[in-house]
């Protein structure tokens, strides 16, 4: 039991793991070949994982519906939502455009998901400006290096901002411009590389572990 | 008196929300023509280019953004193609994200009433194309083998518009507007190769990542972000989106500098009481 | 598409857009049916995306054209199903660590090339240029170099960050303030530009050729909050004259 | 230090090994000498480390040639006739130095020129065994001035990317670093610093349990396969293990479905170590969407309505990070992120009460377990950072002074060891 419930899964991890790994050093077509066989594999295997989340998601509202838990009444709105797509996309083939006008499902898109998804996108712009309000408070030495490069990023952006620092700092022959380039390609670049590089490491330690099966919490116990 | 400043601390922060509300829905009703520093190098080099062209050139357009970028680049768009049909050029247009396909139909609705202009015969929309670097690669030697229909179908090789016109060579002049990276493949693959002017317009954040190619010239010029768009809007003397749309930017940007720098002061002062 | 259709586009757009901001305000019924709509939706695009772009041309078409090879991911995936089977639950692991070891496998090479080796050389090349460098981007360079290598430090688990070591991983804290400054001003304007852009259809619905959708689903909205506010008042007094 | 010293002789070894394998001019046929208005020793090959399908070709730089002189190079697959323009460029743009390929895989010199012919862009998918001939002309506006006989080459598919040598190396070198580690580990133990955001977790889950409120953990938006969702899940498991110890609840959004999926077994096993199995709930993981601003709508939703006393934020996140973390602090958790979308970082940063920096993401597992194997992953991941270190301080002062000098070798020799091919 021990051999199809936990070897047979790490010989996997290890055995695409390091294929995988190896294609990257060789150039043959044999290895080209095979991660172009292995991506379309996840793609697939991912197309099932989808399906798994999209069960689950029904199990969980059609549930609720059936219990009339406390706001049951919402959970009609998702399968609601979900015909709203599909069904038009049945009916088109999955195509937005054609002949130049917009389809019924183009129509859904455009008014039903797009109009979500910008709105939701668009809440980001109160937010970041309640944190802002929030947390760029000089606190600190550090916290004053964060608030100063934050506050020229945010003057130095808009026309009007330039038009600030050229009346109160042209003196000092810089344009908020040269600044923020100066800024943006200097210390910011070495904060960020400084970020990267551990980060790449930190993968490469932990890509590691996984295919050498010495992390192997995920398997759960039995 | 202490005690009422650390109320500002917190704030309802339903507050700030109508606040921002105000500084951007205002300008969108009534555009408040709030000063434009003065037009930057990178646009107007694009203007000039374009305006340099004589009439009936081709001036090819990538229009590769959807609607998560529209605000910015949308703008852009839109002047280019006013700028194009004010000077007589004929215009072709390329994409290459599929979600822009309805953002170019609805400039082309517009504009080319403005200016009385024929689909087929002063301009031509292509067709989505998935792969870029196979479009772009392919449109060196012949167009149409690749492009053999535009977007309605109808074959291009007998379009008034495309009279002339089979590869690079034949172009005036390439502008890419987009918020992906297909403006380096138009740079890499053909401004660098066959000597077409390449131009862009991009977000503002990925604005800076541009300035190498502007200072080799590998980039004719660039529209930044919605600034870029309303300077353009400026040369051409017809104010847009682009134009109300720095002006909210303007006030929002303002809006949250007033605020950190308030509860700046307020966090002093209470420190000193 | 025709008149009718986008004149209903619009208040159906304007309703969501509506009510996803009146979250901003506070919870209420309108956002939790804007919620539970995306929430379908969101998952009815993507099962489309899925349909049309992966079961029909990677999946059906080559077991119908005879490639069987296309089973063997797709008993892989079908494996992932057992999830729903508790007892069986773990013939899911067949699945899912190939997906492990295709990640582990990938990220190894390409993070050490990208994000490691070209870092380092992104920060000595501009040097090989000196001889012809101005002393500024010279010092600009030099600036990045020891940035980097404070900011590094920082990281460092492997000493205690006291005395000089303190010093050092300060300096790199810096450093990574003025990144995080400078990242999160350089974003404000483009979250910015997205708000302006919902707010332009806000207004072009506005418009009579909508039948004023914005102006009548926002009264809607004032209209329920107040309501609610006074019903809630007024229960609460009721409450407090009864005990 | 010997060990530092050997290792580095070994290193320097490797690479020398390496360039005695260096594509040195290999031609399969040279062409005879040639009457006045030829080019001499045009040379063909199959391109070295790459996957077939394109041909080196190498001439000496002409004596009449000027900065003008255009190069046209033809290509055929048939014995006679058959020429396509493969390539075209100006004298001046190329020479043996315009390879991309590093010191230990290429001996180019500037007086000869060197171009990579990529056939696929000529004559499309080209069958294995195809012998391709080339030939060169040279042209002053437009009028031909010398050409060359034709020569042959078989392009072929190879075994072994030379150019990534450097990658090879380094990355058999955190291997052995590892291994070194993990004895070291079992014989002395490993030293780590103190990591702040992680000492909150206790401090976050008591808050939690006396408020009597749940906790949330979400894991990000990536698939399983990618490294930060990987770190999430081992860091879950020491939290659902306290929350477990602590008799607290934990409920864990999902944007994944096979990362809900490995979470389950995560967390189950976390209630049994715990020694509270009748406690774990399987309905603690759920998915929610795998839409990115839909799954935001919704778990701010469940924040706004559950008000959990605590939030944790481990994976990789993109613009939906702040749209959480903004709801999480109004409604007043104690929240603590870590992630490596160095993007997010700020807005994690500001809006979050600790955060976890990049790499500190994947080391929170390891440390928070205190398992010898997995600490010593955070030595590999120091040495890794020693190296940087170390190459940037000597680096800068080397191609600071090789450049000053002009001594050019060097400097390329450590851009060539650092750049990724």
């Amino acid at each position: 039991m021990k051999l199809i419930k936990k070897t047979i899964p790490l010989a996997i991890v290890f055995t695409v793991g390091v294929l995988t790994l190896l294609s990257y050093y060789v150039p043959h077509k044999v290895a080209v070949d095979f991660v172009e066989t292995v991506s379309k594999w996840e793609n697939i295997v991912m197309a099932f994982a989808f399906m798994l989340g999209l069960i689950s998601l029904f199990r969980t509202h059609y549930g609720k519906i059936t219990r009339q838990v406390p706001g049951w009444g919402y959970s009609i709105f998702v399968f609601i939502g979900f015909l709203a797509m599909v069904v038009p996309a049945i009916v088109t083939k999955g195509r937005t455009m054609e002949a130049g006008s917009i389809t019924a499902l183009g129509w859904s898109y455009r008014h039903i998901y797009n109009a979500l998804a910008g709105t939701m996108f668009a809440v980001l712009a109160f937010y970041i400006v309640s944190t802002a309000y929030r947390s760029f408070r000089i606190k600190s030495a550090q916290a004053f290096v964060l608030f100063v490069a934050a506050f020229i990023l945010i003057l130095g952006k808009v026309p009007l901002g330039q038009l600030i620092w050229d009346k109160v700092l042209g003196w000092t022959g810089y344009t908020v411009s040269q600044v923020i380039g100066w800024i943006m390609a200097v210390p910011a670049v070495a904060g960020k590389r400084g970020i990267m590089i551990g980060i790449a490491i930190g993968a490469v330690v932990t890509s590691f572990k996984i295919i050498f099966g010495i992390e192997k919490q995920y398997l759960g116990r039995d | 008196m202490k005690e009422t400043l650390q109320k500002f601390f917190k704030i309802d922060r339903r507050w700030i929300f109508l606040l921002l509300t105000l500084a951007l829905f205002i300008p969108v009703m009534k555009p408040l023509g709030l000063p434009n520093k003065s037009i930057a190098q990178e646009t107007e080099r694009v203007y000039k280019a374009i305006d340099a062209l004589p009439p009936g050139s081709f001036l090819m357009l990538s229009l590769d953004y959807d609607p998560s970028t529209k605000p910015e680049l949308h703008p852009m768009a839109t002047a280019l193609v006013r700028h194009a049909f004010k000077k007589n050029l004929r215009v072709g247009v390329v994409t290459y994200v599929s979600g822009s396909t309805g953002l170019i139909e609805e400039i082309f609705s517009k504009v080319s009433k403005e200016y009385n202009k024929v689909d087929g015969v002063d301009y031509v929309v292509f067709p989505y194309m998935p792969n870029v670097v196979a479009a772009l690669t392919q449109m060196a030697s012949n167009m149409y083998g690749i492009y053999t229909v535009d977007r309605n179908g109808r074959d291009v090789s007998t379009m008034p518009v495309l009279n002339g016109i089979k590869n690079y060579k034949n172009m005036a002049m390439v502008v890419c507007v987009t918020g992906t990276g297909i403006m380096d493949s138009w740079v890499a693959l053909v401004g660098d190769k066959f000597n077409v002017p390449v131009a862009g317009g991009v977000t503002a954040i990925s604005q800076p990542g541009y300035g190498p190619y502007l200072q080799t010239g590998q980039l004719k010029g660039l529209l930044g972000g919605m600034k870029g768009a309303a300077e353009y809007e400026v040369l051409l003397g017809q104010p847009g989106k682009g134009t109300s749309g720095i002006d909210a930017l303007n006030l929002g940007n303002l809006l949250v500098l007033v605020l950190i720098l308030t509860s700046n002061i307020i966090l002093l002062v209470v420190k000193f009481l | 598409m025709s008149e009718p259709w986008m004149i209903a586009g619009a208040w159906l757009a304007t309703g969501l857009t509506i009510a996803l901001f009146s979250f901003l305000y506070k919870d209420n019924p309108f956002f939790k049916i804007a919620e539970h709509l995306y929430l379908g939706a969101g998952m009815g695009w993507l099962f489309q995306v899925s349909v049309f772009s992966v079961w029909g041309p990677k999946i059906w078409t080559p077991i119908s054209n005879g490639d069987l090879m296309v089973l063997v991911p797709s008993i892989l995936g079908l494996s992932l199903m057992t999830q729903f089977i508790p007892k069986i639950s773990w013939i899911s692991r067949y699945g899912f660590t190939f997906l492990m070891g295709y990640g582990a496998g990938l990220a190894i090479p390409a993070s050490l090339a990208t994000d490691f080796m070209n870092q380092i050389m992104g920060t000595l090349q501009p040097l090989a240029g000196v001889s012809s460098m101005t002393p500024l981007a010279i010092v600009n360079s030099l600036i990045v170099a020891v940035g980097l290598v404070c900011v590094l430090f920082y990281f460092f688990f492997s000493v205690e960050h006291q005395g000089h070591f303190k010093k050092v991983s300060n300096i790199g804290v810096y450093f990574l303030m003025i990144y995080f400054g400078a990242s999160f001003g350089n974003t404000v304007m483009a979250r910015f530009s997205l708000l302006y852009g919902r707010f332009d259809d806000l207004y072009t619905f506005s418009g009579g050729n909508y039948f004023y959708a914005t102006q009548i689903i926002l009264a809607g909205m004032v209209v329920y909050f107040i309501v609610h506010e006074l019903l809630r008042k007024k229960e609460a007094s009721e409450g407090e004259a009864a005990q | 230090m010997t060990k530092n010293k050997a290792l580095h002789l070994a290193v320097l070894f490797l690479f020398t090994a390496g360039s005695a394998f260096a594509a040195k001019p290999a031609a399969v046929k040279k062409a005879p000498a040639q009457p006045a208005a030829a080019i001499t020793g045009f040379a063909a090959a199959d391109m070295p480390y790459d996957v077939g399908g394109a041909a080196l070709l190498r001439w000496p730089v002409g004596h009449a040639e000027t900065p003008d002189t255009v190069y046209t190079v033809f290509a055929s697959t048939v014995e006679n006739g058959g020429w396509v323009k493969a390539d075209e460029f100006k004298a001046a743009g190329n020479s043996g130095k315009s390879v991309d390929l590093p010191f230990w895989a290429w001996d180019g010199s500037s007086s000869e020129h060197a171009l990579k012919v990529d056939l696929n862009a000529a004559f499309g998918e080209l069958p294995a065994g195809t012998v391709v001939h080339f030939k060169v002309e040279s042209s002053v506006n437009g009028v031909v001035t010398a050409a060359s006989e034709p020569v042959s080459a078989e392009p072929k598919g190879n075994w072994f990317r030379l150019d990534r040598l450097n990658n090879v190396v380094l990355f058999v070198v955190l291997v052995g670093v590892f291994f070194w580690a993990v004895s070291h580990a079992k014989r002395k133990g490993l030293f780590i610093r103190r990591i702040a955001g992680l000492d909150a977790i206790d401090e976050a889950i008591g808050r939690a349990t006396e408020m009597g409120k749940p906790i949330y953990y979400t894991t990000g938006n990536q698939p399983i396969s990618y490294i930060g969702t990987i770190a999430s899940t081992f860091i879950l498991g020491e939290v659902s293990k306290k929350v477990a110890q602590y008799d607290s609840m934990i409920q864990v959004p999902h944007y994944d479905p096979v990362v809900m999926t490995v979470c389950k077994e995560v967390v189950k096993q976390s209630y049994l170590e715990a020694g509270r199995p009748d406690s774990y709930r399987d309905d603690s993981n759920f998915f929610v969407s795998q839409d990115q601003f839909s799954f935001a709508a919704s778990v701010d939703g469940l924040i706004a309505r559950e008000k959990p006393a605590a939030v944790f934020f481990m994976g990789y996140f993109s613009a939906e990070a702040l749209l959480l973390a903004e709801v999480g602090a109004a409604n007043g958790a104690i929240q603590i992120a870590g992630t490596d979308a160095e993007g997010q970082l700020p807005f994690f940063f500001t809006a979050c009460d600790y955060t976890l920096i990049g790499e500190e993401l994947y080391a929170a597992g390891a440390y928070l377990s205190k398992e010898p194997m997995l600490l010593s992953a955070l030595k590999v991941q120091d040495f890794g950072k020693l190296v940087v270190m170390l190459a940037v301080l000597f680096g800068t002062v080397i191609v600071m002074l090789g450049a000053k000098f002009h001594w050019d070798t060097l400097v390329n020799v450590v851009v060539n060891v650092f750049k990724a091919y």
